[in-house]
């Protein structure tokens, strides 16, 4: 072949591939300006401000680490990544050396895709070339380099274990199909380029010794042809695969990075966004791992990469909503960064059980007055122990507080957002948004996460909102109350909506670090587990809770700790009732305890628990 | 149905009743809503059955409204049951023969109290003599007049001229009965049967080729209950009892319902005219509601007498379907006419329930 | 139809004959718990929504296993899902998952 | 040479199945892990339903033992092993042997303080029914902690029976005619006084238990029916119970001056190391498995291993005593056989 011919050359089986690629280009391309013609005027503005400003180098960088090296995916397991990042970014060199090696050889001459992607068929003998071995070496590296990938994705299907996985997700036909087409594409462009470079005496150290191995004992000049129209059909394939299967992730991905960058986020219902997310899941399973409700109780078909393919193609089941506890654990863990949490809320939207009016018989209630108001919230009030000594140490401080709700409150309208039921949420919030203004607090501390959330999230009050632990600390910090560090070892409990929740991590554990020693277990902060009692899903029985707090509580415990330090009342009740042999306290007895000068010393039920236990020996 | 049972507790409640010379007391109810029926009982002991049994003009009311009212005193009570006792002895008779079922309830409780309390009695007797000065004995022998009727089913069936079976299907007819509260619910022993089971309707039906239907509101008051009736605005409770009734029998499709209790008799056959209008449900399939029989009328029937002779006429539910069913011959064009032929006129006619005229 | 004066009297009584029992069917087939009530009442008492109304979960149930279904459901709207009568039930019943099934079945209806 | 049979636990059972078998002339080593005999119904005042004194019971329990006990006080069995067909037990550090062994360790009181939004052990006024006897024994009445008499008495029954939550499904039989007994006795040591009983069921399953249901209601104690939910601590140590009235459907609210809290029978966790030893395993409430429940009620799975009283579940004292007499024949048949 003549590289200096102005006649560009071809060859039949070069179609497959070609009508592929062309058609996955002009549907990405048609798709993606779809996507941002869909989006609100409000959000265009943002992609358009957001485009010009630095926002997009920083996205471009986000790409790359992500989308081909998969930084994230390397986080969770090493060998995981490196078969992630062997396929993509190897793919990716593959195509940029192609390009420029055949730029190089055509003396920088505009080729038709085709050529870089099959230049060994129409230049057989690269090596007689000027560093034409440079090139055949790189690319055969490249190739290799793709192939352990792919090996490893071979050796994944079977067993996922030492990839850190110990579920892998359940693909649908046409997925298999697709991956069928991708897992051939590289050993087919191994064998076509072996055949090759063996009966021109070519290629680089691996096709060159594998196609002369191979003609020593096959007739290979029969394979020529068949191998180069397979591998073209292989890649050919894939592209039209693509937009049906899971692989629409590849391309969507990079769309949402920039998306992301520019500051688009998921709205109170599905949005165009949600659409982009939808496709940028490569069903890669980690969510499924991340998921108690799976390594727990072994239900392993409503996790999070199920719902979204569901969402994509066709109407989820009830069952597939409602499944999750709502602990947001495979949100923090998902590669692609996908806001799962916000489409599953979304989508428990849909079905509106209340009425409008539901809540209309609360009238004329009021919370006591108070400087300082202290909410026990509903199951607060389950749990006396807490309320006690959380205010037995406001006493010891000297704040002037107030129990506000100590004779009942209103639901705080979470319960009813974890569920779906907006609607109704939001009347139980403005009800109680007016209870609360009236009763003329500067300061609103619950000891309740789960109001603590909504308090946070939707309810815009003008006074400071804090979580028990948080006050305690700020009172510690101002010195109004002092501890008394002991022996103690004691392991925190980040309850979901404390942690993941409100991002409150580091409180709890100062002020527990100045009661004892404190011991981090394997999964904590935002890694932690949830204790079962999780109000965000209502379709698993008691049982089943138990098992669940059972497992995240012999974990918790696992390091020999004296006491599992929790911070929710919910938590407590649920480890409770799956344990006796576990000694469980909430934050504020633990620091009851630890007061100093506690000299009328209101036994807590922790140290209770202790003595009983000594009379009993 | 375990028909040994029943039979076991009818055996267990087996009661005396006299054989002849009956002392014949009538009933207030009966005697002004029902008069055939009356008559047809004396007819059908004297003619049919050949027995002597005589009534005094001067005998009064047992005074057992007043009483379940509270508007009659028990010593009162007494006093007047113990006159009517010195009139029958007055006569030289001996078994005592009510016509009603409150009586009966009555003259039961009263005997059974002198015979606890015989201070009772002797006071009693000191206010009949102050009053009246008269004296009087105990009856040697209390029997209702559906005992009677009970004691005689089988004479009665042998001189029978028709039988209790459908003359169309050949099947026996399915019959409900009602027995009035005071006549076993209070003193078990003192019913034929019981009152549980009462066998003294169902005897009867048995005897004359029915079927007893026993559908589970059997025992259930008719709705009369004094009280509840004689108030207007508490009508309300008493046609409530009657309409639980009809509604549990409904199912059962019976071809008349059979009462011993005057006061019964006439709830069960005026209610369902009152819920014919005021509901417009009828319960039969045909809007004719349930006839509704005296034991008596039934008797009197079974004999061949005349319907009008016996006075069905006075039923507000019309008896003529279970007339052709009987196969009985009767002429329409005398159901309004008076005993000497007279033209008695046409009552006016209901909305919901069906009326032959 | 006539006025006499009086009527007859509702009935009171629950007729199993005749009462609609799908509601209960559905339900204790969904979420199996709802047969293991003991009808202690622990969870009416610790009712946030019970404080201000006269909702009893335990009465919603058993309303529903007489077929009363309409009254249930209508009860079951002053529910605000807040979770603490499941704490309290000794029986494990699974509260919040039963009022959604009853409020699901309004949907349907 | 007379053989020896060893007996865990020196309550009502133990008790009586040591004089049995002293009877029958074995030589019997008895272990108690407290410093006197009697068990729990040793610690109580009263017992039902004739309301006779705990100490007459026990008292004569104890006279009729003679000198062929070998009595261990304050002797926690560690361990029991099996040694050429027959035992050693190891107490204190000292082992004997025994040819046969009768588990008799009985019952704990439920730990009230892990119904937690019961308040025990967080409210001043709530107590459970063992401190009421305690009380009753001490004081011949209920205190509050200060010092004044109680006018207002709530008795919340099944704490720690019949709640999955606290993992004690069964009901623990003898809480409810207790509850009875002890309100009645409230009634006649305060007289002005208004004693409330919060029940779900009252199981009046024994002779004479029924009659003392009447006597309460006679002498004035309420019967609610509905389950003690949360209770809060209010002005002066009272105490706010919530309830529904299930009868009355109405959910209702109630401050009192003393909650006494009718806990339940659990099974004791030392038991359960001893069953390992012996490789029994416990039933599903937690208690010894007997071998047939309607046959061999005092037999275990491990031959020559006997049990009475309420360590296989909830028993009053005749059924320990019936199982004591059952236990110590059983002994002697096994012995006798060998």
């Amino acid at each position: 072949m003549n590289l200096h011919a102005v006649q560009i050359p071809f060859h039949p089986f070069v179609l497959p591939f070609t009508i592929g690629l062309i058609f996955l280009v002009f549907y990405i391309v048609g798709k993606w300006i779809y996507w941002v013609s869909q989006f609100s005027w409000e959000d265009k503005k943002k992609i358009i401000r957001g485009f010009f400003s630095l926002k997009t180098p920083q996205a471009i960088w986000e790409v790359f680490m992500e989308s081909l090296l998969h930084r994230k995916v390397f986080r969770r397991n090493a060998l995981l990544g490196y078969m992630h990042m062997s396929l993509a970014f190897g793919w990716f060199l593959l195509i940029v050396f192609g390009n420029l090696e055949t730029r190089f050889f055509t003396h920088g001459r505009i080729n038709p895709p085709y050529i870089p992607i099959f230049f060994e068929f129409f230049e057989h003998d690269l090596t007689s070339l000027d560093y034409g071995r440079f090139f055949t070496f790189t690319m055969d590296l490249l190739l290799l380099f793709v192939l352990s990938g792919v090996g490893l994705a071979y050796f994944k299907r079977f067993r996922s274990k030492p990839l850190g996985m110990k579920n892998t997700t359940k693909h649908s036909t046409i997925d298999r199909l697709a991956l069928t087409a991708l897992w051939l594409i590289f050993p087919l462009r191994l064998l076509a380029e072996s055949v090759t470079a063996g009966l021109y005496d070519a290629g680089g150290f691996i096709t060159n010794s594998i196609g002369t191995f191979m003609m020593t004992f096959l007739p290979i000049q029969h394979f020529y042809y068949p191998s180069w129209w397979a591998y073209s059909i292989a890649l050919g394939a894939f592209f039209v695969f693509i937009p049906f299967t899971r692989y629409m992730h590849i391309p969507t991905e990079i769309l949402l990075i920039f998306l992301r960058k520019y500051g688009i986020v998921e709205k109170a219902i599905h949005s165009t966004y949600t659409q982009v997310e939808l496709s940028s899941c490569s069903r890669c399973g980690i969510c499924i791992d991340a998921c108690q409700l799976g390594s727990d109780l072994g239900i392993v078909s409503t996790q999070s990469t199920y719902l979204i393919k569901s969402i994509r193609y066709d109407q989820p089941t009830e069952k597939l909503i409602d499944s999750c506890m709502a602990c947001t654990r495979c949100d923090q863990l998902c590669p692609v960064g996908i806001d799962i949490a916000s489409i599953r809320a979304n989508e428990r939207k849909m079905i509106q059980l209340f009425q409008e009016n539901s809540y209309k018989y609360i009238n004329g209630y009021e919370y006591k007055k108070a400087k300082v108001a202290y909410f026990a919230g509903c199951m607060g009030h389950l749990t006396p122990s807490v309320y006690k000594a959380t205010l037995a140490l406001f006493k010891k401080a000297g704040v002037d507080y107030n129990f506000i709700d100590r004779d009942g409150s209103i639901c705080c309208g979470r319960p009813l957002q974890l569920a779906g039921q907006e609607d109704a949420a939001k009347q139980l919030i403005e009800k109680n948004i007016k209870l609360i203004e009236n009763c003329g607090a500067t300061v609103l501390v619950t000891s309740c996460p789960i109001c603590a959330k909504v308090f946070t999230d939707s309810y815009k009050l003008k006074i400071p909102i804090y979580h028990h632990s948080q006050y305690l600390l700020m009172l510690a910090k101002e010195k109004k109350l002092k501890f008394e560090k002991s022996d103690l070892q004691i392991t925190y409990h980040d309850p979901c909506e404390l942690g993941r929740g409100l991002g409150v991590y580091d409180e709890p554990r100062e002020l527990l670090g100045m009661a004892g020693k404190l011991i981090e277990s394997a999964n904590s902060r935002e890694n932690s587990l949830c204790c079962g009692g999780s109000l965000g899903i209502t379709n698993i029985s008691h049982e089943q809770r138990n098992t669940i707090a059972s497992i995240t509580l012999s974990e918790l415990a696992a390091d020999k700790a004296d006491v599992v330090a929790t911070a929710c009342p919910l938590c407590k009740k649920t480890f409770k009732s799956a344990s006796e042999n576990v000694r469980i306290a909430d934050i504020s007895e633990i620091m009851l305890d630890a007061v100093q000068e506690n000299a009328n010393k209101i036994q807590s039920e922790f140290v209770q628990e202790k003595e009983i236990e000594t009379i009993h020996n | 149905m375990k028909v040994e049972g029943k039979r076991k507790i009818w055996s267990d409640y087996q009661k005396d009743i006299a054989y002849d010379r009956f002392y014949y007391v009538r009933s207030c109810i009966r005697q002004t809503v029902w008069p055939g029926a009356e008559n047809i009982y004396l007819r059908i002991l004297r003619e049919v059955l050949g027995k002597e049994v005589i009534e005094s003009e001067h005998h009064t009311t047992c005074t057992g409204i007043g009483y379940h009212t509270e508007v009659v005193p028990f010593e009162t009570l007494q006093t007047v049951v113990a006159r009517n006792f010195a009139l029958m002895q007055d006569a030289g008779f001996e078994n005592y023969n009510p016509s009603c079922v409150t009586s009966f309830g009555i003259y039961t409780e009263i005997l059974d109290t002198w015979h606890h309390f015989p201070e009772e009695k002797q006071k009693t007797r000191d206010y009949l003599k102050k009053a009246t000065g008269r004296e009087f004995e105990e009856p040697k022998n209390l029997a209702h007049t559906s005992d009677v009727i009970y004691k005689f089913r089988n004479e009665i069936s042998e001189k029978s001229k028709y039988t209790l079976i459908n003359k169309v299907t050949g099947e026996p007819l399915k019959v409900v009965d009602h027995i009035g509260c005071h006549y076993a619910k209070m003193f078990p022993a003192k019913g034929v049967g019981g009152a549980e089971y009462p066998h003294v309707l169902a005897g009867l039906v048995e005897a004359w080729g029915g079927e007893v239907i026993d559908y589970p509101e059997r025992r259930h008051c008719c709705g009369f209950g004094f009280r509840q009736y004689l108030v207007q605005a508490n009508r309300g409770y008493s046609i409530s009892a009657s309409k639980k009734k009809f509604e549990s029998m409904e199912s059962f499709k019976p071809d008349f319902i059979l009462t011993n209790c005057p006061g019964c008799n006439f709830f069960m056959d005026r209610w369902q005219y009152a819920l014919a209008e005021m509901e417009g449900k009828t319960y039969d399939e045909n809007g004719n509601g349930i006839p509704v029989l005296t034991y008596e009328e039934l008797a009197g029937l079974v004999l061949g007498f005349d319907p009008w002779v016996i006075g069905l006429q006075m039923h507000q539910v019309d008896v003529e379907p279970l007339l052709v069913k009987m196969g009985i011959d009767y002429d329409p064009n005398q159901k309004f006419k008076g005993i000497n032929g007279k033209d008695l006129g046409l009552p006016e006619s209901p909305n919901n329930l069906n009326f032959i005229k | 139809m006539v006025n006499f004066g009086y009527t007859t009297l509702p009935t009171h009584i629950h007729d199993m004959d005749k009462a609609d029992l799908g509601l209960a069917d559905s339900i204790s087939f969904e979420d199996s718990s709802f047969n293991l009530c003991i009808a202690c009442g622990s969870c009416t008492s610790t009712c946030t929504a019970g404080a201000f109304t006269n909702f009893s979960f335990r009465q919603m149930c058993h309303q529903i296993k007489r077929g009363e279904n309409s009254q249930a459901i209508a009860e079951s709207e002053k529910c605000m899902l807040c979770g603490k009568c499941t704490l309290a039930c000794p029986r494990n019943v699974n509260t919040r998952n039963i009022i959604r099934l009853v409020r699901k079945a309004n949907q349907t209806i | 040479m007379s053989k020896t049979v060893a007996i865990i636990g020196g309550g009502i059972a133990g008790l009586e199945t040591s004089i049995q078998l002293e009877k029958l002339g074995y030589d019997v080593t008895l272990y108690e892990k407290d410093k006197a005999l009697g068990g729990h119904a040793g610690k109580w005042d009263r017992l039902f339903p004739n309301r006779r004194h705990a100490t007459e019971v026990i008292d004569s329990l104890t006279s009729r033992i003679k000198d062929k006990v070998q009595i261990n006080l304050a002797a926690t069995v560690n361990q029991i092993k099996r040694e050429n067909g027959s035992f050693l037990v190891e107490a204190n550090g000292k082992s004997q042997k025994a040819d046969a062994i009768v588990l008799t360790t009985g019952f704990e009181l439920f730990p009230a303080n892990k119904k937690e939004e019961y308040g025990y052990g967080i409210f001043e006024n709530v107590i459970t029914s063992a401190e009421l006897e305690s009380m009753f024994s001490s004081n011949g009445k209920p205190l509050m902690t200060n010092g004044n008499n109680p006018a207002k008495v709530a008795f919340i029954h099944c704490v720690g029976s019949r709640d999955e939550k606290v993992n004690r499904p069964y009901c623990s039989k003898v809480c409810c005619v207790t509850a009875v007994k002890q309100a009645i006795e409230v009634k006649e040591a305060i007289p002005t006084s208004d004693v409330y009983c919060f029940y779900m069921d009252l199981r009046m399953f024994g002779p004479g238990y029924e009659d003392l249901y009447k006597e309460a209601q006679v002498k004035g104690v309420n019967f609610i029916r509905g389950r003690l939910s949360e209770t809060s601590e209010m002005e002066g140590g009272r105490v706010l119970i919530k309830a529904e009235d299930t009868l009355s459907s109405k959910p209702l609210k109630m401050t009192v001056d003393m909650v006494v809290l009718m806990v339940g029978m659990s099974p004791l966790p030392s038991t359960e190391k001893l069953l390992k030893d012996l490789e029994i395993t416990p039933n599903n409430d937690g208690f010894v498995q007997v071998k047939d429940y309607h046959l061999e009620p005092t037999h275990t799975e491990a031959d020559g291993v006997f049990v009475a009283g309420a360590c296989t579940g909830p028993n009053n004292i005749t059924d320990s005593v019936n199982a004591a007499h059952t236990a110590a024949l059983e002994v002697h048949k096994y012995l006798t056989s060998e």
